[in-house]
């Protein structure tokens, strides 16, 4: 087939399979596949037996989001777009999803949100969260704290797959911050009627305009669209693949709820200051060890080559294989930092109670406490990129962000 | 009244298939649970760009969805995760259908999002894929083109609805439906019935039509000059004629009435202005309660409509207050229907000079609250333009009394966009090979080779078929205990399933027949061991061969004479004292055989 | 101090402290402070001006299960040991907690168990289940192997810790098997008051004489001692540090449950065999690795190194980063297995939906299902241990041991 | 009756102190939740490797413990996770404690499990920890010596009690306790009560006592030659007297009974026989209900014991009835209480005829399952026992009437054994010094000090103090705010409450009294302050300078001219409308000096 003959995108092509003549809509070329949209809506894909293109098309491609970057009146707020299921749009060529930067079509949804909030969308950039590098942890504090300036609040969309790690990043980041800063994703993708990326960003939107001073994740809180959980960043995870309440408070009651048209905010939790102070150094030599049965020493060993910091998530009580204890003692004395966290999530690490903690502790192992892996592992980047070799152990066992329980009520797990 | 001459009438028929969900591993039936969760849906733009209007229509409701959780639901139904991959079962049934009229398939095929916000789909869209296009059905003498052959999910049952909830099941959400869909090529009812008939056949024959009043409904697609008007959810094939009919006549008295609006110089735009205050008095409970709950009553001028309201077969009043009834306003009230609704001829005559009637003039009421004003009024203008057009068509549903209603505008082809969680599906050379083998033949072909093949009636074959038990009958029948076998499906389950008041799983069922056909058990051994199931034994338990094993005469004998039974009490009484003894199964004609040498001896 | 003076455990001294006159038993010394029980119970730990050892003791070692090894009449019921908790007992001179033998202690507790069942008490080990080996798995499975010939069912005392990966290995392990094999384990060591082990022991015996054909787990529903559930080992985990529901059925009901003395078995589940077919090899050359942003390039080839085959905790529906696919891609033309899980847990993997997925796919990544990340990588063990490359990818697609969902309901969830 | 002469008497008083929880991070208050679970505890070997007689009594019991969650309990209240390291305030506080009374402080502090399995402590066991030994409390001429300063958790308060069922709530589970025990060198009621309240004095001293009725409990250790009794739960001081007469009276009668018991011959081994039939035709509602509830009825002779069980001051009856109590058997019956309970002395003598009671022989007699025949027997036994054996010995509760009763035989040694999830505490030297600095003077002096120092009166003093208010006030008060700050504490905060009907969080208080501090806002400001936040306005809008400053002469006399106030009405009607301006803040003097220059200018 001459290229100069092939169809393109949009064009409407006449053509015959298996003797019949059809019509339709070309979308695309897949190995000698042709797919076309026919008139009654179907998509086909089939080889012809001959075609001509009887109309050409006008290239259906994606909107780009050309809607204003500010609109409505009422309270400012920033939303930084990263990408993300929540902004997610269907290839139709190629039938894959991915980010696109239109978030008019969620905020238009809601007329009275142009009535009550001044939105502005700030376009950072368009990945699958996935493929976010601590790097960008920094560059989108920065533009976080410069939107921050001149908004309420500020609202992040984001892929929910790393959301919590960015969430925590971000919450370590900001010492000080002046306005709520709220992450945003969805499960179902914006492409369907169903998406819950529309209540999750209208509470998040409200989120942002209250007291709240840290770093929350704004996401449904049960299957139904009936109640949004505002989870602060650093007890925040995701815990189910694919459902819309995937993001769970880890330990502890969600900081706010939106629900029937009403935000509430309960329990503890930092007021916005009067200033931004953000700490953006980040130390990346730093490792996350999952240790399981089979875990051989030489395996641990190539784990902590080069590192300046390991995060262990150990069993139980953050327990681990004794026989790494040498090993992991000979390079705490070299100076890298060995924290031990918990692979149960729930719970918190304690090495006082058994003979394998105890002889952890002597190996020089930093019990963590209840803060969870990621968390954990975040902060361990904060503090080696931000304070002294001597400050690390005190202030990983201190709570700077939320990210410790001081307290587990029974009510709040599985 | 007959059918106008330029009639065409075309079919969508749907099938449910019984051989799980389409999109995940939940089995056919499930119970409804104590537990449900809700939703909203919001319109999203279709492939091409742009919103069908169709959705929008929908999306302008505003309403939420509740939806109750079945047994045989899960993340998928919930709309919590993503579809499986399709169910091989129900493609190859889709194939197999489509080798029985002909259709050409389709060597790739393509999973489509076809949306719906009515709530009916939790995804707010049905999954559907085109399987096969063209083909031709016969039926005694008719012929009718196939225009596609596709295998879709079936939507929620509606269990409940209300003004701004509407209540879901999730049981028959995601089952597997095959839709034919004819050219329309059936001129009469009769012919339109023909051609459903064959089809349900076909699929009887295939054998994996699921059980249940609604296993096959059916869309009409009905014209007579205005317009395809497509009526949804006509079960019955009987009331299609009536269905036809009530529609052509309503066609002809609407085309009829846009004839006399016309000619009197057509409509203006309306123009409602508020008349609450002639109603000040009003003693109409309607008008009281609707000013108490804070709303207001409008009224405009309906411009040469007079007669054409509520007079004869007239009905463009009805076409009216079925479209308000889809945003949720209800009880439009006409100036032809007055004196009602406790509204008096005085009040009539009092808006009618406010509004300053002419003689042909009419009106339209609406007691509403005042937001919904500008919805109502382009409403009822939409409605009564695409009526002058003389553009009938329109999506209706089919209702009880075989009359139709109003319920949206036909669904354009930008509702579709694919379905990007399940990727393009080959058709494999064996799945087509199988689904050859299992190309349904004409149901009375079918019959006799059953009848032939298994040695069992036609009428037994027939009823095998029809009950949908023939995959059933075949997996485990042979040509020697057809009989027996057809005996126990047809009589002796339906029995037991009404005496215990409860079904067995044909899994179990099926092990109990498979070990006594091993061990050469009869029919009477089949029904001691299945009424023991029933009755609550263990399978471990009930299928024990000293249990079962059949009782010859001479063991028989024995058992009377150890027993020392009377034989000349009753053949019922015998055999029950003799099942009692549970030393094995006892064949009556054996023991009637005994009763009789005995009654002989007897009378020598 | 001479060696010879020194008082050992047990003897009865008279010391003076501060002046003051006491008297007690000697326990232990630890850096010249003597750890002395008091008459009135309290232990004291002080360095004495002068001591006296006014009676030779008799030194209170621990009781290392004297009794019986077969007891009671009744269902033949094995019990192995393994050490753990639920047999832990107080070092009173470290004042650690280490595991003992003495599972009687357990069990006379429940005159009728003695009527019901004749437990016989294997013992294996005594080590803490951080430090078994899956070599460990394979002794421990060869000798559950040997007792389910002449019992009803099998009871495995074990360390919490590590209790699902062994309940996986021995579920692969097991192709048939003549009786239940129930591992239990207690949050709450045996040497308090209100331990858990005594409920779980006597459910976990319950459960070993069912028609149950499968390897699970016995251990707390809740936080009441009420009920115990019975939970497929493959789809069991840790999920809480040290609550004792810590185990979770994750993503289906708990196959069965006790309560009120009563045991019942519901879902889906094997009935015993009269056959014990087991598959006792294991690759051990497999590696469990915890993605996450900051995850460089070299650390996972790192992890690759050497392995025949790696199992993946990626994100949301088991996305990583799509900068590894080239490095993984390599090696999985070289032979090597690559699998991915998802780190949220619940949920399924699902690589068909997002562009990273198809990618992942295209790099001959498999994906996992819903099995548990944890049950993946003993089964990647068991499955290259045991069958042919070219079986690998539909077997790891196989529901083998309950261990995939074949549907996940909307109830069974945080 | 005053007490013998050979009486001695110790006590352990038990303190709650307000600085949070001992192990874990929650509140000492909080509100009981509607949540709760159920356990069960078993008893378990001590560091020794026996169990201890009073753990094996209370497993006897095999009950269910059910816990109400509180807002202030955790994971570690309820026993599901390991307690975190010791409260540092709460151990300062004990050894400041220790160094009032000159009792030498352990280098190395061990936390101990002191094994209990009623339920009222989740893990069934209580921790504490040994923190100094020796010293002694001197009070009015009396000298005691301390034994031990402990620092214990406080268990959990038991909310209801049913057969098998005992309720708990959590949230006094865990509050620290400082627990100080003295050597028994007391000889009177009177000088206990000096040495218990000097304890109680020091403690307020130092500040952190908890407010609430069962702050201070005390245990009366007492004996008179017949062992040592422990008696608990002494909430009043003022009962100790009382309550030690009564026991002093009941071991003397008790002794008397021995006597004659023996002199008569002893008692001989127990023999239960049924003697159901007996009761056939009994009215007794007690017994009827028994025998439909399925228990029988046994009866024994008691040799030798008529007289002494219920005669006089004699009451072996309820010994025994009371040990019986303790393992859920109720209503024992015995020869001298008959007639009763319905039974008629006819009843009582065909059961004593059935035994064969001689003159002295008394007997009991059980509606019990036959279950529990053994227990109750081995039960009985092992009490008279102990009663013959003069060894009088056991713990006993404290009852409303000042009585006693008997709980449990005196717990031993074996009970302890070590808290392995808490390591041994070093006491650092900081600690220490901190603590040292705190020691807490004796009440008079400390009184003087404060009065003195903060210019306010002796009584003003005293209340801060034993209204636990002295922290507070020492953490805002100075010398030249003294005054204003009791009087704040001492009257406006509790008129507030009373107000209000509710309660602020003093660090609220305290930020409102530290702003006014800053400002040199005086009294009427800080009122002014706190009647806001009291009636509900955030901090932001009640800390305003506009509000709160205070008014000048001047400025109040512009505000009196420019509102037009007459200044004739009566001063409250006054400073009403003073106030109503929002201006500042009115100083009633001022405007009673304003008043009377106007009276005078009108007297003029």
């Amino acid at each position: 087939m001459p290229e100069s003959n092939k169809p393109e995108n949009g064009d409407i092509i006449k053509f015959t399979w298996k003797g019949k003549e059809m019509e339709g809509t070309f979308i695309s070329i897949d190995s000698d596949f042709f797919n076309v949209k026919l008139e009654n809506g179907y998509n086909i894909s089939i080889k012809p037996q001959s075609f001509e293109i009887i109309k050409k098309g006008v290239s259906f491609a994606v909107n780009e989001g050309k809607g204003a970057k500010v609109s409505g009146k009422g309270k400012p707020i920033s939303l930084i777009t990263t990408g993300g299921t929540i902004v997610s749009k269907v290839d139709y060529r190629t039938g894959a999803v991915f980010p696109s930067l239109d978030i008019e079509e969620l905020t238009s949804r809601f007329r009275y949100m142009e009535q009550n909030y001044r939105l502005k969308r700030v376009d950072f950039s368009n990945i699958l969260s996935e493929n976010i590098e601590p790097g960008q942890w920094v560059e989108i504090a920065k533009k976080t704290e410069h939107e921050l300036r001149n908004s309420e609040g500020v609202v992040i969309s984001h892929g929910t797959d790393t959301m919590s790690y960015t969430a925590s990043a971000l919450a370590f980041m900001f010492e000080k911050q002046m306005g709520p800063v709220i992450l945003v994703g969805s499960q179902r993708s914006s492409d369907r009627p169903s998406s819950d990326s529309y209540l999750n960003l209208e509470a998040a939107v409200g989120f942002a305009t209250s007291e709240f001073g840290e770093v929350g994740i704004s996401m449904h809180h049960n299957s139904s669209d009936e109640r949004i959980d505002l989870i602060r960043g650093t007890r925040s995870r995701k815990m189910h693949s694919t459902r819309r309440d995937a993001f769970k408070s880890i330990g502890e009651h969600p900081v706010g709820a939106f629900q029937d048209g009403l935000f509430s905010l309960s329990g503890k939790y930092r007021r916005k200051c009067r200033e931004n102070v953000l700490k953006t150094k980040l130390e990346k030599e730093v490792s996350l060890v999952y240790f399981h049965p089979g875990l051989e020493v030489e395996d641990l060993e190539k784990s902590m080559d080069g590192k300046k910091g390991m995060v262990i998530m150990g069993t139980g009580l953050g327990h681990i294989n004794t026989k790494y204890l040498q090993s992991i003692s000979e390079r705490v004395k070299g100076g890298m930092k060995a924290v031990a966290t918990t692979q149960c999530i729930y719970g918190s690490t304690n090495l006082d109670i058994y003979s394998t903690g105890r002889e952890m502790e002597k190996a020089g192992i930093i019990s963590a406490g209840n803060i969870l892996p990621e968390t954990a592992y975040v902060k361990m980047m904060h503090l080696l990129g931000n304070y002294s070799e001597e400050e690390f152990e005190v202030l990983m066992k201190t709570n700077m962000r939320g990210e410790i329980l001081e307290r587990e009520e029974l009510g709040v797990y599985l | 009244m007959p059918l106008p001459g330029n009639t065409m009438i075309g079919l969508e028929v749907h099938m449910q298939i019984d051989v799980g969900k389409l999109f995940c591993n939940c089995k056919s039936e499930g119970e409804l649970l104590d537990a449900s969760f809700t939703r909203r849906l919001h319109s999203t733009s279709g492939e091409i760009g742009s919103k069908d209007i169709s959705t929008n229509y929908e999306e302008s409701r505003d309403r939420l969805f509740k939806y109750i959780i079945s047994g045989n639901s899960c993340l998928i139904e919930a709309d919590e995760e993503p579809p499986k991959r399709i169910n091989p079962g129900a493609l190859k049934a889709a194939l197999s259908m489509s080798l029985a009229f002909g259709s050409s398939i389709l060597e790739r095929v393509s999973v489509m999002r076809k949306v719906v916000i009515d709530g009916s789909n939790t995804g707010g869209f049905q999954r559907t894929s085109l399987v096969a296009i063209g083909g031709e059905i016969n039926s005694g003498g008719v012929t009718a083109g196939i225009t596609s052959i596709c295998l879709e999910e079936d939507s929620c049952k509606k269990v409940d609805e209300r003004e701004n909830l509407v209540t879901y099941s999730l049981d028959r959400l995601g089952l597997p439906l095959i839709e034919i869909s004819t050219a329309p090529d059936m001129k009469s009812a009769d012919e339109a019935i023909a051609i459903a008939k064959e089809i349900g056949n076909r699929m009887m024959v295939l054998g994996l039509l699921r059980k249940g009043a609604d296993s096959i409904r059916q869309d009409v697609n009905f014209s007579m000059g205005y317009g395809r008007v497509e009526i949804k959810g006509v079960s019955k094939l009987s009331s299609i004629k009536e269905i036809l009919e009530a529609e052509a006549k309503r066609q002809e008295w609407l085309a009829k009435a846009v004839k006399i609006v016309k000619e009197r110089g057509g409509y203006e735009e309306l123009k409602f202005t508020e008349v609450s205050s002639l109603f000040r008095d009003s003693n109409s409970k309607m008008v009281i309660k609707g000013i108490e709950e804070g709303r207001r009553i409008f009224a405009s001028k309906l411009p040469n409509f007079r007669g054409v309201m509520k007079t004869e077969g007239f009905r463009v009043g009805r076409e009216i207050a079925d479209a308000l009834k889809q945003i949720n306003i209800k009880g439009v009230i006409h100036y032809e229907e007055l004196p009602a609704y406790g509204l008096t001829l005085a009040e009539r005559d009092m808006v009618a000079a406010q509004l300053e009637l002419k003689e042909n003039d009419s009106f339209l009421m609406l007691i509403i609250n005042s937001d919904s004003a500008n919805m109502a009024k382009s409403t009822i203008e939409g409605r009564i333009e695409k009526i002058l057009s003389l553009d009938f068509s329109e999506t209706r549903a089919a209702l009880v009394d075989n009359s139709t209603r109003y319920m949206r505008p036909l669904s354009g082809s930008s509702r579709m966009y694919p379905e990007t969680d399940i990727p393009v599906i080959t058709i494999s050379s064996p799945l087509l090979e199988s689904a050859t083998e299992e190309t349904p033949q004409p149901l009375s072909e079918f019959t006799a080779d059953i009848s032939k093949k298994y040695g069992i009636s036609g009428q037994d074959a027939e009823t095998l078929i029809s009950e949908r038990n023939i995959k059933k009958f075949t997996g485990i029948a042979n040509d020697k205990n057809g009989k027996i076998i057809s005996r126990i499906i047809n009589q002796t389950i339906p029995e037991l399933n009404k005496k215990y008041q409860r079904e067995i799983e044909w899994e179990n069922i099926k092990e109990v027949l498979e070990f006594c056909n091993e061990n050469s058990l009869g029919r009477y051994s089949m029904e001691k061991a299945l009424g023991l199931i029933y009755s609550g034994s263990r399978k471990e338990d009930a299928l024990n061969l000293k249990l079962l094993r059949p009782l010859t005469e001479g063991q028989i004998k024995i058992l009377i004479e150890r027993h020392e039974i009377n034989l000349h009490s009753n053949i019922a009484d015998i055999m029950k004292k003799l099942n009692a003894l549970d030393e094995g199964v006892v064949d009556p004609l054996l023991v009637a055989g005994l009763l009789n040498t005995e009654k002989n001896k007897g009378s020598n």
